[in-house]
């Protein structure tokens, strides 16, 4: 299973854990199957079916353009992080 | 609007008469009465020396100019730097040690680099970076504008 | 590895490094000589039939209500042909999109352009006039009445999350990572990095150093003011010249801001002159379309003057910054926390983000924290700056880990070997790195002349520091025509302000085997290559120049297809080295096969590309500083830079990178500064007193050029223009502490602060019981 | 900028017409590095620019047995470039090639840079260290004002309506003088002094005791400040360092700075006594005949 990196803010809905296991071939899925388990993260992670403005996901160490449609592996590793574009970061 | 009046003066070689209100800089007049673009506006008030042309063979900034004042007098640009089509030594080193980056202070430095050798052929390394103080570089951090003026230097001696 | 040599060699020579032949040359570039000779169109060079000129009236107050604008006294000047307001402006939703670069609010990129119902800083643009001349521009500028209704201004990160601020956006709520606030404020956002253990990481650590640190806001200096031209034609379509990092960055802002289709707008990039980050926003472009339409359809041109420059546009954020660091016995670094507060000016989006990415960057760590705080202020809004926010942390956790270092007893680039973040570390993200050359920048560094010569003298001091930039992918378009003469036409859409066309073109003639003299590389406007994102990250020879790759790739196996069929052999028998098309017998120089292949069907070929690899730089500097200790002003002595820039494609604007942003970096360090007054008017706003470094306050900048090539580059390239500003001020910091004892906690270290330091030093030590024999 | 008329006389007498005629929105134009630099920012409010580079005398140098006048708008360009200057008046060189970069050099005028009365200015402690004598010139006639009484309140000064200064006359220096300029500034070049110092000093033949001293300040006061308690309390004393840190310190306490962008109170009145010692060292050098002009780059933290 995918290991998942929760942001720090975020550890109130998974019970103060770091890093958590879920499920899935993309990260649509494995946002799905985290909120299975911690009711909230998805609202959290995602708005409007994209992930959140200024935010980005990483998987296996490399930002993913493609977003909530990027393949996970089964020993992959995801991280939500700010995005940075152009090198200036987006600040929410 | 304001009253134009006829300035009778020598750009680059070449005796020119314009038109131009007094409040008109010389930047200003050469920019946007006579076409020459090359010298830049970056500050407006002395402080950058993207501006700088030759008046009577003396460095000044075109920006601190009425142009009025140049009546009878000789000014080059640096569009009076290259002679005849060659480019002068000083822009043929400006290329080799690429000490332009965006390239906009460039004609003012090299317009000021040539009036430094000019008055003193053998500049030192402190002389050169005393006399271009006045020309403002973002971007190089002066090390290969400085190799270049003074390549040409050594070039000349 | 190592490249200290300015000198440079033109063309195609085989300079030995694996095996390329373009790549590592020096060759001159294709606007070079237009740009020695004064030749080169910049953006308030653009001339045209009509032409009328702008100029943009500006808030004189730091925070207040607009409660009129009454333009009537200006109309009637003569010689005035438009006047807008934020009336002008189409209402904007308060919503984030992303454009250019990152997330932005399009009500406050709006207002921002023209202010609506509040100014918010000295300078806040208010109206816009078009008239015949620059001079009744202004004239008539001055003739508008605004009535403003005062509010106290908001200068400090302080002053701002004080709990009886004055609220600057009404709108504004915190946001923590997707969790929003209930209540006004100006913290316009929190996040937090944090992994490991803290306190059991700090309480392994046999010495702890906790500082907190101050730095002022400055400004990019680019020495090209904002200028810009727009002709609104009666048909609608509309043409903007500018001078920007991303023609299509501004395409997008112009477009939201003034509620048009993209295709209605077309963006032509001039040259530029500098940028820095600071010309990514959007500021007089949209007022010149509003006034060229309003003015009959007659192309407006806005230049800004320097005092605008400086008080409306591109600064980068103050901060307060602190820092704790904990190592143990060993000199392992334990723990370590930094909290960072920035200052976004008026609306939100400071660079913190990334400064918390860099902040600890350096360094492996299992137990960190990084806080970030995103606070409105009434300063202009902030816009990116060379690797923007790293500088501020940096000088921060440099200096910490100098103090650190010195309490261990260890050297410090010793220190910085022993903690040195490398591959498989993980960044403070979480993040992990692939192949970095961090280890390599520090010991570069260390072995180098300047670091193993002594250093003599009374109040003289050295200092090493490192810094990190994640660099940036980032979207390219770009096609090649291929002439039938054997040159290519390369059309990009990346601003080039340091050489880039050549840069790009290089990778094209190396990937066809070419000479560089064959590719002619120019930028393009928006309507000629699909979308392209700006100058910046440092990512245009990285992405860019892998789209000029794909292009020569594809040039080259369709040449070699269409000559299969000229040949009349199976394709795979085509072999081309060395310039020549090969097939059994029958052999052909490219520039004949160039011909050859287009008589039937001409060839260009697109690529666009956007990696998501990109390789991070890191870089390691050393400074020899003399403080005089009777004005406590900083001579800088010497300098070194080292710099892992992957592969230098152009080793001379590699170089001119690195001691670019090394001279950057002093005069943030020393003494450039935003200056305020109590009501928040902007006091420097020249560059007489917005003190950017001359000739005379440098050396020459020594460089180091390391080569940890990019594995997911062809070419091994990393992005090479922004770390190289993170390191300078902890640099100076800690050389200024090794010449004079004081630690400098705050930016810039100008002779003011250097002094009233030093004296304060002085004072305490005087103050301290002479240790006895007791 | 306004529209102005800008005229151009021949003579000193023109030029008295054409600024009596302009009254208060008419003003000489000398260089203009100020001057043009104001009315670029909206900060003078003139009709009429009276150019006086035209005069000849406004721009001779004249060297020799009385001493040296200097036209009142010649350039710092053609001052740094005269050698007779450079042997004679080697401080006087220490002003004229910090005012502003080459570029600003090639118009500024002493005659400029006093006129324009800033407190800062780079050249009036140097002119005061000289005993200089303004020579203006009016609608009454001529008259000759003492330069330490020149100005009057930032950015005014003694000129009456119609009224420009012509010349600056220098005193032939005695035997054994020495002076010297300098000032404190962030960068190296390219700024306004956060304090200027100019001091001069006539020493005994064998060069040990100090007959008389001048002392002057900048940007430490409304105007450029004669600190004549300081030369007063030289005058007379062996060459020593306590000597001279004894004047330093009346200086400091004479200086009556402001806290600005540019420089607070008590680096200002600090510096005052710094640079004061420091100018006063060199000037006592140079008397005794043993630093030259071409020195002065490094002196004035060009090294």
């Amino acid at each position: 299973m995918a290991q998942v990196w929760i942001p720090p803010l975020m550890r109130s809905l998974t019970g103060g854990q770091q890093i958590v296991e879920a499920e899935g071939a993309t990260v649509r899925e494995v946002v799905a199957a985290l909120d299975e388990f911690y009711p909230g993260i998805a609202d959290r992670i995602v708005e409007e079916g994209r992930i959140r403005p200024g935010w980005t996901v990483a998987v296996d160490g490399a930002v993913q353009n493609r977003g909530l449609r990027a393949a996970v592996g089964p020993e992959s590793e995801v991280h939500f992080v700010p995005s940075m574009a152009g090198g200036q970061a987006s600040t929410l | 609007m304001a009253k134009k009046i006829a300035v009778e003066t020598t750009i680059n070689g070449e005796e020119t008469i314009f038109l131009c209100e007094p409040r008109q800089t010389l930047l200003e007049a050469l920019r946007d009465n006579l076409g020459l673009i090359g010298s830049k506006e970056g500050c407006g008030n002395g402080n950058c020396g993207a501006c700088n042309v030759l008046l009577d063979g003396v460095l000044v900034n075109s920006c601190l100019v009425l142009s009025p004042e140049i009546e009878g007098r000789d000014v080059v640009t640096i569009e009076g730097i290259a002679v005849d089509g060659e480019l002068h030594p000083l822009q043929q080193k400006f290329l080799e040690h690429a000490s332009l980056q965006c390239g906009i202070c460039t004609p003012g430095f090299i317009v000021s680099a040539k009036a430094l050798l000019d008055e003193n052929p053998d500049p030192s390394e402190h002389d050169a970076r005393l006399w271009l103080a006045g020309n403002l570089c973002r971007c190089t951090g002066y090390d290969k504008i400085v190799r270049a003026v003074l390549d040409v230097a050594e070039g000349d001696a | 590895m190592a490249n200290t040599n300015p000198n440079g060699s033109g063309g195609r020579a085989a300079n030995g490094q694996n095996g390329y032949k373009v790549i590592g040359t020096r060759p001159v570039r294709p606007d070079g000589v237009d740009k020695v000779t004064g030749r080169a169109v910049y953006a308030a060079d653009v001339q045209m039939t009509g032409l009328l000129h702008g100029f943009v009236l500006r808030s004189p107050h730091a925070h207040a209500y607009i409660r009129s604008i009454d333009t009537s006294k200006a109309e009637a000047l003569p010689g005035v042909r438009a006047i807008v307001t934020a009336a002008d402006l189409p209402a904007a939703e308060d919503k984030i999109e992303d454009l250019g670069e990152g997330a932005i609010n399009l009500k406050h990129l709006s207002d921002n352009v023209l202010a609506d119902e509040k100014a918010l800083y000295h300078g806040h643009a208010v109206a816009g006039v078009a008239a015949v001349n620059p001079h009744i521009a202004r004239e008539a500028a001055e003739l508008i009445e605004v009535e403003y209704e005062l509010l106290p201004p908001v200068m400090t990160v302080d002053d701002a999350l004080a709990d009886d601020a004055p609220i600057l956006l009404d709108g504004l709520r915190t946001d923590s990572m997707g969790e929003v606030g209930a209540e006004p404020t100006n913290l316009a956002s929190f996040f937090r990095h944090q992994r490991g253990d803290l306190d059991a990481g700090f309480a392994a650590a046999e010495q702890v150093v906790d500082r907190t640190y101050r730095t002022e806001t400055v400004h990019q200096g680019y020495i090209e003011p904002h200028a810009a031209t727009a002709l609104h034609s009666a048909d609608g379509q509309i043409t903007i010249w500018t001078s920007t990092q991303g023609s299509f960055a501004v395409r997008g802002q112009v477009c939201e801001i003034l509620q048009i289709p993209v295709s209605r707008l077309k963006v032509v990039p001039t040259e530029i002159g500098g940028g820095f980050g600071g010309k990514i926003n959007v500021y007089v472009e949209p007022v010149a379309v509003l006034l060229s339409q309003k003015a009959g359809h007659e192309p407006v041109k806005i230049v800004m003057s320097r005092a605008d420059v400086l008080a409306a546009t591109g600064p980068t954020s103050g901060s307060n910054i602190r820092v704790k660091m904990g190592a143990d016995a060993g000199g392992k670094i334990t723990a370590a926390l930094a909290e960072l507060y920035y200052e976004a000016g008026a609306y939100p989006g400071s660079p913190v983000g990334a400064a918390a990415n860099v902040s600890l960057a350096p360094y492996a760590l299992e137990n960190m924290q990084v806080d970030g705080y995103d606070i409105v202020v009434n300063r202009p809004r902030s816009a990116a700056y060379r690797a923007p926010g790293g500088t501020n942390v940096a000088f921060a956790v440099e200096s910490v880990v100098d103090e650190l270092a010195e309490k261990m007893g260890m050297d410090p680039a010793e220190f910085r070997i022993l903690n040195g973040a490398k591959e498989n570390d993980r960044r403070p993200d979480g993040l992990q790195y692939a192949r970095i050359g961090h280890i390599e920048t520090v010991e570069s560094i260390r072995d180098s002349e300047h670091y193993q010569s002594p250093l003599e003298g009374k109040y003289r001091g050295r200092g090493i520091a490192s810094g990190y930039w994640n660099n940036w992918g980032g979207q390219s378009s770009a096609t090649a025509v291929l002439n039938p003469d054997g040159t290519v036409n390369l059309n990009e859409a990346s601003t080039d302000i340091g050489g880039t066309r050549a840069s790009i073109a290089m990778q094209l003639a190396e990937a066809m085997d070419i000479e560089y003299e064959q590719v002619k590389a120019r930028v393009v406007d928006t309507d000629t290559v699909s979308y392209n994102d700006v100058t910046g990250g440092s990512r245009t020879t990285y992405s860019t120049g892998l789209a000029a790759y794909n292009l020569g790739q594809q040039l080259k196996e369709e040449m070699k297809r269409r000559l299969a069929d000229h040949w009349d052999v199976p394709a795979e028998n085509i072999s081309y080295e060395d310039g020549v098309f090969e097939a059994g017998s029958e052999s052909m120089p490219f520039a004949e096969a160039a011909g050859v292949v287009q008589r039937d069907e001409p060839l260009m070929a697109s690529s666009t590309v956007h990696p998501q690899d990109f390789g991070p730089g890191f870089s390691t500097q050393l400074v020899d500083v003399e403080i005089d200790p009777e004005t406590g002003k900083i001579t800088i002595l010497r300098y070194t830079i080292a710099q892992d820039v992957g592969k230098a494609i152009h080793p001379s604007y590699v170089e001119g990178q690195m001691q670019g942003g090394v001279a950057q970096g002093i005069g943030w360090a020393i003494n450039e500064e935003y200056i305020y007054d109590d009501e928040g008017h902007l006091l420097n706003a020249s560059l007489l007193d917005y003190r950017m470094p001359t000739a005379l306050d440098l050396p020459m900048i020594e460089t180091i050029m390391v080569e940890v090539p990019h594995p997911a580059h062809p070419y091994g390239v990393r992005g090479v223009g922004e770390v190289n500003i993170v390191p300078p001020a902890g640099a100076v910091a800690n050389a200024v502490y090794a010449a004079t004892g004081v630690r400098m906690e705050k930016l810039p270290i100008s002779p003011a602060n250097l002094l009233e330091a030093m004296w304060a030093k002085e004072a305490e030590a005087a103050a301290e019981p002479v240790p006895g024999d007791d | 900028m306004q529209a102005i008329d800008y005229v151009a006389p021949n003579s000193v007498d023109e030029a008295v017409s054409a600024l009596a005629a302009g009254g208060a929105s008419a003003r000489p134009l000398g260089g203009g590095t100020d001057l043009i630099a104001q009315l670029q920012e909206g900060r003078s409010d003139l009709d009429t620019i009276v150019d006086v580079k035209r005069i000849p005398e406004l721009t001779a140098i004249s060297i020799g047995g009385d001493g040296l006048t200097l036209g009142a708008a010649a350039s710092c360009h053609s001052i740094n470039n005269n050698q007779a200057i450079r042997d004679g008046y080697p401080a006087l060189i220490d002003s004229t090639h910090l005012i502003g970069g080459t570029q600003i050099q090639g118009r500024a005028s002493l005659g400029g840079n006093l006129c324009n009365s800033s407190p800062a200015a780079d050249s009036i402690p140097n002119l005061i260290a000289h005993s200089v004598i303004c020579h203006i010139a009016g609608p009454n006639g001529r008259r000759t004002v003492a330069v330490e009484d020149f100005c009057t309140a930032p950015g005014r000064n003694v000129l009456g309506n119609g009224e420009f200064l012509v010349a600056l006359e220098f005193p032939v220096p005695p035997a054994n003088f020495g002076a010297a300029y300098l000032r404190f500034i962030p960068r190296n070049e390219m700024d306004i002094a956060v304090v200027g110092a100019g001091s001069s000093v006539v020493l005994s033949d064998d060069g040990q005791t100090i007959e008389s001293a001048r002392v002057s300040l900048g940007a430490v006061a409304p105007t450029p400040l004669f600190v004549q308690e300081a030369g007063d309390a030289l005058a007379g004393q062996p060459v020593s360092e306590e000597t001279l840190a004894r004047a330093a310190e009346l200086a400091k306490d004479a200086a009556r700075p402001i806290s600005d962008m540019r420089g607070t109170i008590p680096q200002r009145k600090h510096l005052s006594a710094v640079l004061t010692q420091r100018t006063l060292r060199i000037a006592i050098d140079r008397a005794r005949g043993t630093k030259t002009v071409d020195e002065l780059g490094r002196l004035n933290g060009h090294g």
